[in-house]
């Protein structure tokens, strides 16, 4: 019956902060795993990796997963936007800027899941009100900060956009 | 903010500059240490056990050794056994073979996530293979696992042999490490003569530190056995001093690199790790890296003490308290150090109390090794103290703010382990809350059935610590100056370093670039805790920068062949007194200054920064139907001597109210009665999210302390002591029940309602 | 963690030859929120992780005459940012807008978290009271089961080896259903429900004509409370019925203790989340 | 002289009593002295040559990070109590 077969690495394409890139990935590594250990990206956190900080937060066609709960396998043909793609040749991301000017950091482990969070509401939602940022950010721990200046920085970008 | 300094002008100090390490960390470039990468790097792995009490009987590595990929694998074994020799260091305390014994269990493990030996592999599965194939024989005792248990006259002795120290006297099989009493004048006759006398006691369970970035640390051990490490910690040179202790090599081996830390609070100043990765590169002859899992973290690190504390009040029909007393009974987990001493000096200190007795126990119990956690010991005793306190008030009719007004400690005051406070703010905190918005508004009561609200007040203290710190400073040809130092940056202190030497100079905080550097290009700098940073490394680099300017003034005088006397620096122009034609800026100096490059530096060893009080303000709102408790409004206020980086100092009230507030209502170690975790995971273990909480309002006050020229006191540790109670204490107003046990959790609520 | 394969397949009959090949060592993966954790945990020990999302069926939300039918990978988010369904199917909107956070929402499906099967699963209870079929393509071609039968125990379903479930068939509610699903937990999100209940009610005429209340963390799997949903058939909506009810499901469900919550606290809130839910629901139908 | 509080774990060298009046113009000196009023007293004090570890002096309010050496006044108040540190 079980036909255990021997563990073979896989190919995938896939196009990380606009880059498209062909990748060779052991099949059982998580995305996080893919972009920290083989395309060597460490902006993306480790918290967790069970799915309950968001420190390794990254976004997938538009939307915001945990990409410790996410096999690199599977996003073969995706987009996929990490904190390193968040900035730009002309300069900071709004939220980036404000997050810098109402010191909503304090270690910053969880800086990069919190940006890359924000960034999807914003561009969805470009003025959402207190309560839908903290419901928004609820899958993203902070331990420093108490979430007042993270809060505060999201409304601050969001006020620009 | 209010201020009650001698209103000093300042030019950077008190702005709110955009922190120099702060386009890495927005930008996901800052390096952590699970980031570092060395070329043949390999991963290590760590057995645990999985007994919370158990005698090691054999552990055989053979099939480990021989699975294809294992590059090596350690045990107790490969560690020098150490002697129970007290260590010296200034954060740490308990003994050289403890220290040991706790990163590599040996013959013995005292609690379940103990390390029992480790494995080097190519990579990381292979790693955890492995550590399946390792086998140990255990002897499973029974666990103790809370201090009723632990002092228990029948209970297994957790560490046979110890030599624990009761009063004085030396005694032998024990779980009560330390019993010591701390008393001042007369308390019976204080209670005897009070005309009311009322007693509390409170439970807590173990709480830990939470910080999101797990334990990691990376590793070569060289030809010549010399050993470089990567780790985040909270003091580099702790690490290069545990480890090489551990490891029996002199201090000069081991250089530690200190990467970027992502939270501490205490419980990043223990080493774990770090002697293993080191082991394991020595034996494969490779670079090892380590990383903890999150499970790891909760199960082997930290946490803080859980326990129990009784105080007892005795006060006159004024309102004056008379006597008081504490019997602190703190978990240390499986060695020695629940930072009952700390406890014992900030139960009473919010107060002026003429008579005092603290009777202090430090319990061995089947937990992991307690860890410093954000003020240690004192949200602990606040709980007990200032819910006393409200009770007292809500009993006589009197206003809890005016209370602690009456009984306030000052400069003068004893303390009530004897010496007298120097200048120190809670009166102004105090009166500050007195004036504030959200305690002068009324609380509301238009509610849906159902819900309460209520509104809770207390107040905490952290006595800040100084120690030693060394900063160096060059000035580079562009005018600018570099910075290094060796203070780990948890939360912006690089910025608020820099900015106290920018200040000095009169260039802006831009114009200063710090850099947090290795052991081996820094004098010994303590740990970034007990919150000493932005006082002690900003004190060091006052002082340096005064010594640049001398520097900066001699060359000055050497270029214009003018006597030194002559120059005077100020805001970045350099002048003669006499001669108004000599005039250039620094840039213009620093681009053509003789006599080589421009550089000074400063060392401290500082005594106490002065202490530092906190009063909370908090309005919950609680269901009825379910118990569960809702923060709508919170206050933190604290003297914080002089803000230099206002921005990072309400980000530590803020955090660290959030943390006492996760603390008060939901934290807890969930314990089997075998002494196992069940809640080892941030799913259940419930810190607060964001959805959880309102925006925290901060007043700072600021007292200057006497101890810093710019009155700087530390701020980091005393917003986690008031939380504990203002919530409790606001329970109380909302539904009139006394929470004594943390957490005070929606089931505890219930139950309570039931009973009351 | 035991290293494993990775399989997309693209239509339902590759997928089951897959998990006949491999049996016990293959599972399925849809969001992967549980499965990928569990693996990791060593719960499981695969050779094979059979990716299901490139199955046209499993990720496709399709209206029949009488049903939502929605593949058993389509993401909360999908569901819930529908309006049509989230207008028709509130019950079910409560739970899948209340699953982990928009991380876990972006990925986790209400068909994973029914096969996950675990006794606190945020998205059995609302399927339950919303009367979902469960189809299940297997070896043997389809079959279906009414959703309360799926889990077994905890952690367990029905399935048998090489069948996997395809898609959750959702009658549409008829004039006057309402639904409402409430769970506890001490956290306001990215928390395990202490307690939760999902209630649905028909009101003809001022009357309860059917109603359906299920429970979850309560018991070994999330249950349907027959006799509290019976209770009510056929009774108004006051005050007193509406408690009565509420305490014949406090009454009915036998908890456990452990870290989420003792057994006395779990039974108190199943009374207070069955009247919330049934208030709510009452609402929902227009029939209050 | 300064004032000398002694712990409540050491109060038995002095029958209960304290603080005691001892003289001395270095930290070190006031031990000596003190070891001269209570012979054995120094033991529990000082260990190769420092302060033990995990014991500390408060001196007028603060906690001497100069040990033996520190300067001591006429009217000091000096404290011997556990060093502490924090989080």
């Amino acid at each position: 019956m079980a036909t255990s077969k021997k563990v073979k690495k896989i190919q995938i394409t896939t196009t990380i902060n606009g880059q498209e890139m062909e990748l060779l990935i052991p099949p059982y590594i998580s995305l996080l795993e893919t972009l920290r250990e083989i395309v060597g990206i460490t902006g993306t956190k480790e918290g967790c990796n069970d799915g309950n900080c968001g420190a390794c937060t990254v976004n997938i066609d538009g939307r915001i997963v945990d990409s410790c709960l996410v096999l690199g396998a599977e996003v073969d043909g995706k987009n996929i936007e990490t904190i390193e793609g968040m900035a730009t040749p002309e300069g900071l991301h709004p939220l980036q800027q404000a997050f810098l000017e109402e010191a909503a950091l304090q270690c910053g482990i969880c800086t990069p899941g919190f940006l890359v969070a924000s960034k999807n509401l914003l561009d969805n939602e470009p003025n959402p009100s207190e309560g839908r940022i903290r419901h928004w950010l609820s899958g993203n721990l902070c331990r420093c900060t108490g979430y007042d200046k993270i809060v505060k920085a999201v409304q601050k970008a969001s006020d620009k956009s | 903010m209010v201020s009650t300094a001698d209103k000093k002008e300042y030019k950077v100090i008190g702005t709110r500059p955009i922190r120099h390490d702060g386009y890495d960390k927005v930008t996901g470039r800052a390096q952590y240490g699970a980031d570092i990468k060395l070329p043949g790097l390999v991963f290590g792995a760590v057995l645990r056990s999985p007994h919370a009490h158990a005698i090691i009987k054999n552990i055989d590595t053979s099939e480990a050794e021989k699975l294809s990929g294992v590059l090596a694998v350690m045990t107790a074994k490969d560690l020098p056994r150490l002697e129970n020799i007290q260590r010296a260091s200034a954060e740490e305390s308990g003994s050289e073979k403890h220290l040991s014994e706790n990163v590599l269990a040996h013959k013995k493990v005292m609690y379940k996530g103990h390390a029992v030996a480790a494995v080097a592999a190519g990579d990381i599965n292979t790693a955890e293979e492995a550590l399946n194939k390792i086998k140990v024989d255990y002897e499973v005792l029974e666990p103790v696992i809370n201090v009723d248990q632990a002092m228990d006259k029948d209970a297994p002795i957790i560490l046979e042999g110890f030599e624990a120290d009761h009063l004085g006297k030396k005694v032998l099989n024990t779980n009560v490490a330390l019993h010591e009493i701390h008393d001042f004048g007369d308390v019976e006759k204080g209670f005897s003569e009070s005309d009311f006398v009322l007693e509390n006691e409170v439970n807590m369970q173990t709480v830990h530190q939470g910080y999101i970035e797990p334990h990691n640390a990376t590793a070569i051990w060289d030809e010549e056995d010399r050993v470089k490490i990567w780790t985040s910690t909270q003091g580099s040179f702790t690490v290069r001093d545990s480890v090489s202790k551990v490891l029996g090599l002199d201090v000069s081996r081991v250089r530690v690199t200190p990467m970027e830390i992502g939270g501490g609070f205490g419980g990043k100043i223990p080493i774990y790790l770090e002697p293993l990765a080191a082991v394991l590169s020595r034996k494969s002859r490779r670079p090892v890296k380590l990383i903890m899992t999150r499970t790891d973290v909760f199960e082997s690190t930290g946490p803080a003490p859980g326990g129990k504390v009784k105080v007892k009040l005795g006060v006159d029909s004024s309102g004056k308290i008379l006597a008081a007393s504490a019997v602190i009974k703190l978990e240390a987990g499986g060695f020695p150090e629940a930072f009952i001493e700390a406890a014992s000096q900030c139960v009473f200190s919010c107060y002026d109390i003429p008579s005092t007795r603290i009777e202090g126990y430090d319990v061995i119990v089947n937990k992991p090794s307690s860890a410093a956690y954000r003020a240690p010991g004192s949200p602990q005793v606040a709980f007990a103290i200032e819910t006393l306190v409200d009770e007292i008030c809500d009993k006589k009719g009197w206003d809890p703010l005016e209370f602690r007004v009456k009984n306030v400690a000052r400069k003068g005051t004893r303390t009530a382990l004897g010496p007298l406070y120097t200048r120190i703010g809670l009166e102004e905190c105090l009166e500050a809350a007195k004036k504030s918005d959200h305690w002068n508004s009324k609380l509301n009561d238009n509610l849906p059935s159902g819900k309460k609200r209520g509104r809770g007040i207390a107040s905490g203290y952290w006595f800040n610590i100084g120690f030693k710190s060394h900063v160096n400073l060059a000035l580079n040809s562009d005018g600018t100056v570099a910075l290094t130092e060796g203070s780990t940056d948890i939360g912006g202190t690089r910025a608020a370093i820099s900015m106290q030497a920018a200040e000095v100079l009169g260039i802006p905080a831009e114009d200063v670039r710090p850099s947090v550097v290795d052991t081996d290009s820094i004098g010994y700098t303590d740990v970034t805790g007990g919150s000493r940073t932005c006082y002690a490394t900003g004190y060091a680099a006052y002082l340096a920068s005064q010594k640049l300017i001398e520097e900066i003034e001699e060359k000055a005088a050497l270029k214009w062949d003018i006597d030194v006397t002559e120059v005077v620096y100020e805001n970045g122009i350099i002048k003669s007194k006499s001669n108004s034609e000599l005039k250039m800026t620094l840039k213009e100096f620093a681009d053509d200054s003789p006599g080589g490059p421009v550089t000074a530096n400063a060392s401290v060893d500082l005594e106490e920064a002065g202490g530092g009080f906190g009063v909370h303000i908090a309005d919950i709102e609680i269901d009825e139907n379910t118990g569960k408790t809702d923060v709508v409004r919170y206050t933190a206020i604290q003297d914080c001597g002089k803000a230099i980086h206002p921005s990072y100092v309400e980000g530590q009230l803020q955090g660290g109210a959030t943390q006492g507030i996760g603390w008060a209502l939901n934290e807890e170690y969930y314990m089997s009665q075998d002494g196992r975790m069940e809640n080892s995971s941030y799913l259940d273990y419930r810190m607060p999210i964001s959805l959880d909480l309102p925006m925290i309002d901060t007043i700072l006050v600021e007292v200057p302390s006497e101890e810093h020229p710019f009155g700087v006191r530390g701020v980091g540790e005393t917003p986690i002591v008031p939380p504990i109670p203002t919530i409790s204490n606001a329970i109380h107003n909302a539904l009139g029940i006394r929470m004594s046990s943390t957490p005070m959790k929606p089931s505890s609520i219930i139950e309570s309602l039931k009973n009351k | 963690m035991h290293p494993y394969n990775y399989y997309a397949p693209e239509n339902i009959d590759e997928a089951v030859g897959l998990l006949e090949e491999f049996g016990g060592k293959a599972r399925c993966l849809a969001g992967g929120t549980d499965i990928l954790v569990q693996t990791r945990g060593g719960k499981f020990e695969l050779d094979a992780i059979i990716d299901v999302k490139k199955i046209p069926e499993l990720t496709k939300v399709n209206w029949t005459e009488n049903h939502l039918v929605f593949g058993s990978a389509v993401p909360c988010y999908v569901l819930y940012e529908d309006k049509k369904i989230s207008s028709k199917f509130p019950g079910i909107i409560d739970a899948a807008s209340l699953i982990g956070g928009i991380q876990i929402q972006s990925r986790a499906s209400l068909g994973g978290n029914l096969c996950n099967a675990s006794p606190s699963a945020d998205g059995i209870c609302p399927l339950i009271v919303h009367n979902t079929i469960c189809v299940i393509a297997g070896p043997k071609g389809y079959r279906e089961v009414s959703v309360d039968e799926f889990c077994v125990s905890p952690g367990r379903n029905l399935l048998d080896e090489g069948e996997f479930l395809v898609s959750l068939k959702v009658p549409l509610p008829t004039t006057g259903f309402g639904a409402a699903y409430e769970r506890f937990t001490p956290r306001n999100e990215m928390d395990i429900a202490v307690a939760a209940v999902g209630s649905s009610v028909v009101i003809d005429s001022g009357k309860i004509t059917d109603s359906k209340i299920a429970l979850a963390a309560v018991g070994p799997t999330p249950i349907y409370a027959d006799k509290a949903s019976e209770f009510l058939e056929g009774k108004d909506a006051s005050d007193e019925n509406l408690n009565q009810a509420s305490q014949i499901a406090e009454d009915s469900c036998s908890p456990i203790t452990d870290m989420r919550g003792d057994v006395e606290f779990r039974k108190h809130l199943i009374g207070v989340l069955t009247r919330r839910t049934l208030d709510l629901a009452i609402k929902r139908s227009g029939g209050n | 002289m300064a004032s000398v509080y002694l712990p409540y774990k050491l109060r038995h060298f002095a029958m209960g009593s304290s603080p005691i009046d001892v003289d001395g113009k270095t930290l070190n000196e006031l031990i000596n002295n003190l070891e001269k009023l209570f012979p054995g007293i120094k033991l529990e004090l000082v260990e190769n040559g420092k302060l033990k570890p995990g014991l500390s002096a408060v001196i007028d309010g603060r906690a001497t990070r100069l040990g033996l050496i520190h300067k001591i006044n006429e009217n000091s108040e000096v404290h011997f109590l556990p060093a502490i540190a924090g989080g």
